[in-house]
């Protein structure tokens, strides 16, 4: 802290160290290292993985989840959680199927898949926020709660029959090998990127996440944000399901079972504390491209799914107690 | 005002008795078999394993964690001890689940150890192990499942047999409840999970290690996990990498819905069990009452919601009081 | 131990012949930024009450601490019976047979009365259970010994009242076979009954010679209960002694007249009409009928002890919390809205007392928390300007003489001092009518309390007025222009700053006659 | 078009999932056809659980591979349909066998037997002891399985004109899950006490259905059946939980997967309503309106046989 004490110029920089030179040794950096280590670990280990039908395929791996990654993001940078999102992407692609039956045609579709995400997502937040209820619990209990109202809905049946022009939106390319999907992606992530670093709304998150009281006390209306999160993170589960559903061209209860651990993973991978407060949206964009890479690279070498989540659970945890340990030894050699 | 009866009504446990009797009631009159005696204890036997989970989760949630990795802990250890029985029938069954119960708890202290030593948190060491375990089982048995005809009779036999004309599973259950019902109630350390989970900071005050106490709690979750392992690959006679998947939720929910309160402290042996047993109970329930089993999923999440709101009622906190006349009044 | 043997020498004939029990020297801590306690001294001899007195702040928790093994010292000795001892842990203070009552209440709120009293050691069966049946006996009779037979040890700890909650840590303290007593402010949140019955259970400890540290802002109770007296101001020791013989006068003088004070700010207050007005406010259990108006260019001073309820009618003012009664208005007009963000709106700033849980968001750089209640102001369409929230920053923390390295800097990198500026510069930057303070300079080092005082006298020459709670009388006297009073969550005097003294004050606050 | 240039074909056997004793049979088969047929390798592959989003990227990764063919064993009919097409779209050969895909997704589709045929089978097992009739229940799959629920139907339709006394009192589902299963079978015996048999025309279901009767010392009043794996089904015709089931020959399934695989991707082979196509030792299938083909018949196990057979597969 001598820098503190010597500072008696009445003048108080911006910042001290150049952003640049802190952007060097940031979490995203680590997380761009890894992720070129397993580009190239990927491109040398199969000849089939450097090809533009490839690297696009490989996009299909992470697209959905990471759409709902950015927003669970937001709402754990906020200390929340919402384990009902892959119970949300069933309950609104069964509806969708029940539209389908009914003869709505792809706009309506759409809409009523969002709007199921939307309903969903601010059921979550009612009662988390007017109730003052733990979010883990809640959403365990929607988690079972959205997708048992899928089964209830569709039994054993399933729904299709979709129209064609609902497959562009899962299926679909915009040019060449750029499909539909990542260009939602890029766009999306662009989209939240800009909320939670540039806009004051991401502003008041970060400040719900570190401090809850301290942010009501300096006027923050917590729970609305609260609430507004919830429902955006049942927005992206419900544009997932559009997504996912077209890509299946069909409906099971059954769809996107255990997706929801996987995008708290990719969130937490991604810099995002699990404790609130802290986290980017670089940094899950990178994690959740790191995943599909992890993943597709793996499926290229026939190395089935099962062994690719060992590799992405020790990264987990290494990742996340490296910094621990490093501050540890620092202190060490400090004391 | 503190009667008897007024006390035992506070207590959350005895509401969910009576709304699980209420169940069972509702149940009996559309199928009177439901409720003999006979079939209770059968509902009872198929809900042992849950039981147990439940018990070894509760302890870990009320100190303030959770264990997501119970579920995948189990399969690696049922596929661990599957295979051993299949290489080597001649290991005595005994053998086999003092092993499973080390195996198990080995996993629950590695846990624990990076929650105490690194400080990491549980939700998300537990969520990187949730995977690991699981993987780790697809890599030791190589893909294959071990079905019912490379197991040996005694290893499959043993939770079937009768004792009092109750199976064996049963009186693991029984066993586990008095178990922990001892050690949440009688022991220090019982005492210091609570504490723990209450009031981390007056812990310290207290004289109680809280890392270490969360640590004792994951290798606890992680020992019932490691019985349960072999319990459930004899019940269900496969050990397969897909055992038990998701299952951690279910254990989560019979414990929340028993009125474990996630945010530590609050809970008991007999709310853990009784959450385990509604689960159970629902499970069986619906094929014989003619409910399409599709319900059960959607009947199981709108118990834990309401179990959450009707909890959260109870805790409401007051403010403190500082004028005289309120707190005399 | 030569500083023991010394010490007796000073002493009044009737204890020279005991030695201390319990004796602590040359003790100093640190906490960052804040020396709590600089070479200090204590010594508790068997059979006797000694009286740790001291402002707000002076270190007398820390010491606390210390002797329960919950704090490591910096440096110094702690010795027993005259042997060196050390306490790692609260589980070592056990063990030497110290127990305490915390300031805070350390209990559980979910476990039982009795097994709040008897948590680390229950009383056991043969086979190593904790025996339930007798810790509850146990419990009982700990509880009417203390004249506290109406606490049931059954009941969930939670459902006590404050007073209650305080009977029990008290019981827990007397539950253990302790030589040494410790009771930090034991007697705050009790009764004038209840309180008897401490002091006879006090006087019952004594007749078995045990040696206890007795800790109180109320001088009355120090004079009925305390034998010796231990005063300390800003973290060292500034005078013992025996308490016959010794006036009050005296011990105010020693714990309040500092040698080294730093000097108020001069102030030519020019107070215009009145800007906030608060009529009846009452609230079900914190405070009641609340009236007072607070002037323009005005500093008023909320003086009280702990627990007066003055932080909770802030923050009811504040928009915090709900109130059952009574309005407030500002410049005539009636508050309607009964939340933070409106009341920020409305022109009121209210700085909370918990800087790290009210206060600073640590995880935020310096400028965002100053933004913070600013954001409409440093954004467009609620699209962030990073330059003008760097400007509104600079503006108000370099104005406080903010020490920090960089704008961009972790609040939580800075001293506790410096977090208050970060704070106060936060609500500054809402240029706000009115703006409450509340313990501003608790915690905070002598220089830095100066400047706070300083910018107070700065902002109310510029029109602002200005609402001060404190528990420090120098600071109380030193900056209001009034001082309100208040006691158990009432007014019990509003006074112009005009001849006021110290003694005057803490008398009204404690509600000893004059 | 397919890669001459390369030595060797690449076929991938895409299985429901991994670890299934079928399948493990099957590719036993398969690996026969290779090293039969000569240059072919063979990828065996799949999910850990039978879901659909696993074959799916799993349909995806080899795409990128450019293997030959892909043969798959369907989770569900629809879901993969678009996966499977473009696959076909990249040129390479899709055939489904077992479980079949839609017809769009697929060049041709490998019945293990004729779907009538097995579900009249299913029903003759159970019925076969029941001279009197009784009643029987279904335990199948997943509820999406296509195979499964064309089987249940044909056994439908049998049951009227070929088996009058016998009466299908429900069908569930047991998602070929070892724990679903077992609580299915549970759910059953509770919920219909006079039950008389449990058909379960799965190999994980059966087993579970027998080891619920053996457990629950009904032997000797409920009669399960179904389509079982003889290595894993022994015990339950040794202990007497089943008089006899049926299944065919696993092994020589996957050889013909793999076989006619390689005939459509080197083109010695075209994939038409009415062909005739070889499948090396195990003779010849020929294609009907949805280019599907079914094999051999059933064959049944009971105490006379399942001995000898259970060393097989
Ligand atoms: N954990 C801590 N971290 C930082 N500073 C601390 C900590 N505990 C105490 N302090 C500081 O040490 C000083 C002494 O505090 P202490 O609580 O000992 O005072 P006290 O004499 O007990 O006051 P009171 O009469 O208000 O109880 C204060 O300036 C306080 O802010
Ligand atoms: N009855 C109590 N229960 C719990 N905590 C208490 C109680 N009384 C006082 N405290 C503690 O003492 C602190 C000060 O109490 P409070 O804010 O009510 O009174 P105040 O008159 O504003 O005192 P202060 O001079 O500390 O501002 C609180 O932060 C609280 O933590
Ligand atoms: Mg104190
Ligand atoms: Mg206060």
């Amino acid at each position: 802290m001598s820098t503190t004490e010597l500072a008696h110029n009445r003048h108080i920089p911006d910042r001290l160290d150049n952003p640049l030179r802190s952007a060097l040794f940031s979490w995203e950096t680590l997380l761009i290292l890894v992720a070129v280590a397993i580009f190239a670990l990927n491109s040398l280990a199969s000849p089939y993985f450097l090809n533009a039908w490839s690297l696009s395929d490989l996009t299909f791996n992470f697209v959905e989840k990471g759409l709902i990654a950015l927003a669970m993001a937001l709402l754990i940078i906020a200390g929340e959680i919402d384990l009902s999102v892959a119970a949300i992407i069933a309950l609104s692609s069964t509806i969708m199927g029940m539209a389908v039956q009914a003869g709505v045609d792809t706009p309506g579709l759409v809409l009523i898949g969002l709007g199921v995400g939307l309903a969903c997502g601010a059921f979550n937040g009612l009662l988390v926020t007017k109730l003052g209820l733990p979010s883990i619990v809640v959403t365990i209990g929607t988690m079972s709660l959205f997708r048992g109202i899928a089964y209830i809905i569709l039994g054993d049946q399933a729904y299709r029959g979709y129209p064609a022009s609902f497959a562009f939106f899962g299926q679909g390319y915009v040019w060449w090998v750029i499909s539909f999907e990542i260009v939602l992606f890029v766009i999306m992530a662009l989209l939240f990127w800009f909320l939670l670093h540039r806009t004051s709304f991401g502003r008041m998150v970060f400040a719900i996440g570190n401090n809850p009281v301290a942010a009501t006390f300096s006027g923050v209306r917590v729970e609305r944000i609260k609430f507004i999160l919830f429902c955006l993170t049942g927005l992206m589960a419900g544009v997932a399901s559009v997504l996912l559903t077209s890509r299946l061209g069909s409906t099971r209860p059954s769809i996107a079972q255990g997706y929801e651990l996987e995008v708290i993973t990719m969130v937490v991978l991604g810099g995002v504390s699990i404790l609130g407060g802290s986290g980017s949206i670089a940094g899950v964009v990178l994690a959740a491209i790191i995943m599909g890479l992890v993943t597709f690279g793996l499926g290229l070498l026939n190395v089935p799914g099962i062994v690719m989540s060992i590799f992405i659970g020790l990264l987990l945890i290494t990742v996340i107690a490296l910094p621990i340990l490093w501050r540890r030894l620092r202190e060490r050699q400090g004391a | 005002m503190n009667s008897l009866p007024n006390r035992i009504l506070k207590h959350r446990e005895i509401w969910l008795a009576a709304a699980i009797a209420l169940l069972v009631g509702l149940i009996a009159m559309r199928f009177p078999a439901f409720a003999r005696l006979g079939n209770l204890l059968t509902v009872f036997n198929d809900t042992s394993i849950l039981i147990i989970l439940a018990l070894g989760q509760m302890v870990v949630i009320l100190t303030r964690s959770i264990d997501l990795s119970m579920a995948s802990n189990l399969a690696f250890t049922g596929m661990l001890v599957a295979m051993t029985n299949a290489a080597f029938p001649a290991i005595p069954v005994p053998v086999l689940i003092l092993t499973a119960m080390f195996v198990g708890a080995a996993l629950g202290a590695f846990n624990g150890i990076l929650v105490w030593k690194l400080g990491i948190p549980p939700i998300v060491v537990t969520l990187g192990t949730l995977t690991v375990f699981r993987g780790a089982t697809f890599v030791l048995s190589g893909g294959a499942w071990v079905n019912a005809d490379r197991m040996s009779p005694a290893f499959i036999a043993l939770q079937r047999s009768a004792f009092l004309g109750l199976p064996i599973l049963s009186w693991f259950a029984i066993c586990a409840i008095a178990l922990f019902y001892v050690i949440m109630t009688r022991t220090p350390f019982g005492r210091s999970v609570y504490a723990v989970g209450v009031n981390p900071t007056a812990s310290v005050y207290a004289g109680i290690d809280v890392g270490r106490t969360k640590f004792l709690a994951f290798c606890i979750s992680g020992l019932v996990a490691g019985l349960c392992g072999y319990l459930w690959v004899s019940r269900y006679v496969i050990a397969s990498t897909e055992v038990a998947n998701g299952y951690e939720l279910s254990i989560i929910a019979a414990c929340v819905i028993g009125g474990v309160s996630i945010a530590g402290g609050l809970g008991s042996v007999a709310g853990a069990v009784l959450g385990a047993l509604f689960l159970g109970i629902i499970g069986s329930a619906l094929p014989v009452v003619n409910v399409s089993p599709f319900w059960q999923m959607a009947i199981s999440g709108g118990a834990i919601i309401l179990a959450v709101v009707l909890n959260a009622r109870g805790e409401r906190r007051q403010g403190r009081i500082i004028l005289k006349k309120a707190a005399a009044a | 131990m030569m500083h023991t043997t010394i010490r007796r020498e000073q002493l009044p004939e009737e204890t020279r012949q005991a030695s201390p029990r319990f004796s602590l020297s040359g003790i100093s801590k640190s906490f960052p930024g804040v020396r709590a306690l600089n070479k200090v001294a204590l010594s508790l001899y068997p059979g006797q009450v000694t009286a740790l007195i001291g402002e707000n702040g002076a270190g007398k928790s820390t010491l606390v601490k210390i002797m329960t093994g919950i704090y490591q010292p910096d440096e110094g000795e702690i010795a027993i019976d005259g042997e060196g001892v050390s306490l790692p842990a609260a589980h070592s203070a056990f063990v030497h047979g110290i127990s305490a009552i915390h300031q805070e209440t350390v209990l559980f709120d979910d476990l039982s009365v009795a097994e709040n009293i008897f948590l680390g050691h229950a009383p056991r069966t043969r086979f190593g259970l904790i025996d339930w049946s007798r810790m509850r006996r146990d419990a009982r009779e700990v509880l009417e010994a203390m004249g506290a037979s109406h606490i049931d040890p059954d009941t969930r700890l939670r459902e006590l009242g404050i007073a209650n909650k305080h009977l029990v840590a008290v019981g827990r303290a007397m539950s253990i076979d302790a030589r040494i007593v410790i009771m930090d402010e034991p007697t705050a949140a009790l009764s004038a009954k209840e309180i008897e019955e401490l002091f006879l259970l006090i006087e019952f400890l004594k007749s078995q010679d045990k040696a206890i540290l007795f800790i109180s802002h109320k001088f009355d109770e120090i004079y009925r209960i305390a034998d010796r007296y231990t005063v300390f101001r800003d973290g060292e020791m500034v005078g013992e002694g025996m308490l016959a013989g010794t006036s009050q006068n005296e011990i105010v003088k020693m714990m309040v007249g500092r040698a080294v004070d730093h000097i108020f700010p001069e102030r030519h207050p020019t107070i215009g009409a009145p800007l906030l007005s608060v009529s009846t406010l009452s609230h079900p259990t914190e405070f009641d009928d609340i009236s007072f108006e607070l002037r323009k260019g005005e500093i008023l001073g909320f003086y009280g002890l702990v627990g007066a309820g003055r932080s909770e009618l802030m923050q009811a003012i504040a928009g915090m919390t709900r109130t059952s009664k009574g309005t407030i208005s500002l410049d005539g007009k009636a508050i309607a809205s009964r939340s933070a963000a409106d009341t920020v709106a409305a022109g009121i700033a209210y700085v909370p007392e918990e800087r790290g849980r009210q206060g600073v968001v640590i995880g935020l750089p310096i400028f965002q928390n100053v933004s913070l209640p600013s954001l409409k102001r440093t954004s467009e369409f609620g699209v962030l300007k990073l330059a003008s929230e760097f400007q509104l920053a600079r503006r108000y923390t370099e104005r406080l003489d903010l020490r920090a390295s960089s704008l961009s800097q972790d609040v939580g990198t800075l001293s506790g001092g410096n977090q208050q500026k970060v704070v106060i510069a936060k609500w500054l930057a809402t240029r706000p009518k009115v703006i409450i303070l509340d313990e501003p300079t608790k915690g905070i080092d002598i220089g830095s309390k100066a400047a706070v005082h300083g910018f107070m006298a700065e902002l109310v020459a510029e029109g602002l007025s200005v609402i001060m709670v404190s528990s420090e009388l120098p600071e109380i006297l030193g900056m209001s222009d009034r001082v309100v009073v208040m006691r158990e969550g009432r007014i019990v005097s509003i006074r112009e700053n005009k001849g006021l003294d110290a003694e005057t004050l803490v008398r009204l606050a404690a509600g000893i006659a004059a | 078009a397919p890669a001459y240039a390369q030595d060797n074909v690449k076929i991938a056997l895409v299985v429901k999932s991994l670890g299934n004793g079928f399948f493990d049979a099957a590719n036993k088969g398969a690996q026969e056809a290779a090293s039969e047929i000569g240059g072919v390798e063979v990828i065996y592959t799949g999910p850990t659980s039978a879901t659909a989003e696993g074959q799916i990227e799993i349909v995806n990764s080899l795409i990128a591979q450019q293997v030959d063919a892909i043969a798959i064993s369907a989770n569900d009919p629809d879901a993969l349909v678009p996966a499977l097409k473009r696959a076909m779209d990249r040129g390479i050969t899709v055939i489904s066998w077992d479980s079949g895909v839609a017809p769009e997704g697929r060049q041709l589709h490998l019945n293990p037997s004729d779907t009538d045929l097995i579900g009249e089978t299913i029903i003759k097992l159970a019925a076969d002891r029941l001279p009197d009739g009784g009643d029987v229940a279904i335990l199948s799959a997943s509820s999406t399985a296509t195979n499964q629920n064309a089987w249940i139907e044909a056994a439908k339709k049998a049951l009227p004109e070929k088996f009058p006394k016998i009466n299908l009192v429900t069908v569930v589902y047991g998602d070929d899950d070892s724990v679903k299963s077992t609580n299915e079978a549970r759910g059953l015996i509770a919920s219909h006490p006079d039950l008389d048999a449990i058909i379960a025309p799965t190999t994980v279901g059966v087993v579970a259905a027998a080891q619920v009767v053996t457990d629950q010392n009904l032997i000797g009043k409920i009669n399960v059946t179904g389509l079982a794996l003889p290595s894993e089904f022994k015990q339950f015709i040794d202990n007497g939980a089943s008089q006899a089931v049926a299944l065919w020959n696993p092994i020589d399934l996957g050889y013909s997967a793999v076989y006619l695989s390689h005939a459509l991707a080197t083109e010695k082979a075209k994939a038409e309503p009415g062909a005739k196509l070889s499948i090396g030792r195990v003779g010849e299938v020929t294609l009907d309106d949805t280019n599907a083909a079914a094999m051999a018949a059933p064959f049944q196990f009971d105490k006379s046989n399942i001995e000898e057979f259970s060393k097989i597969y």
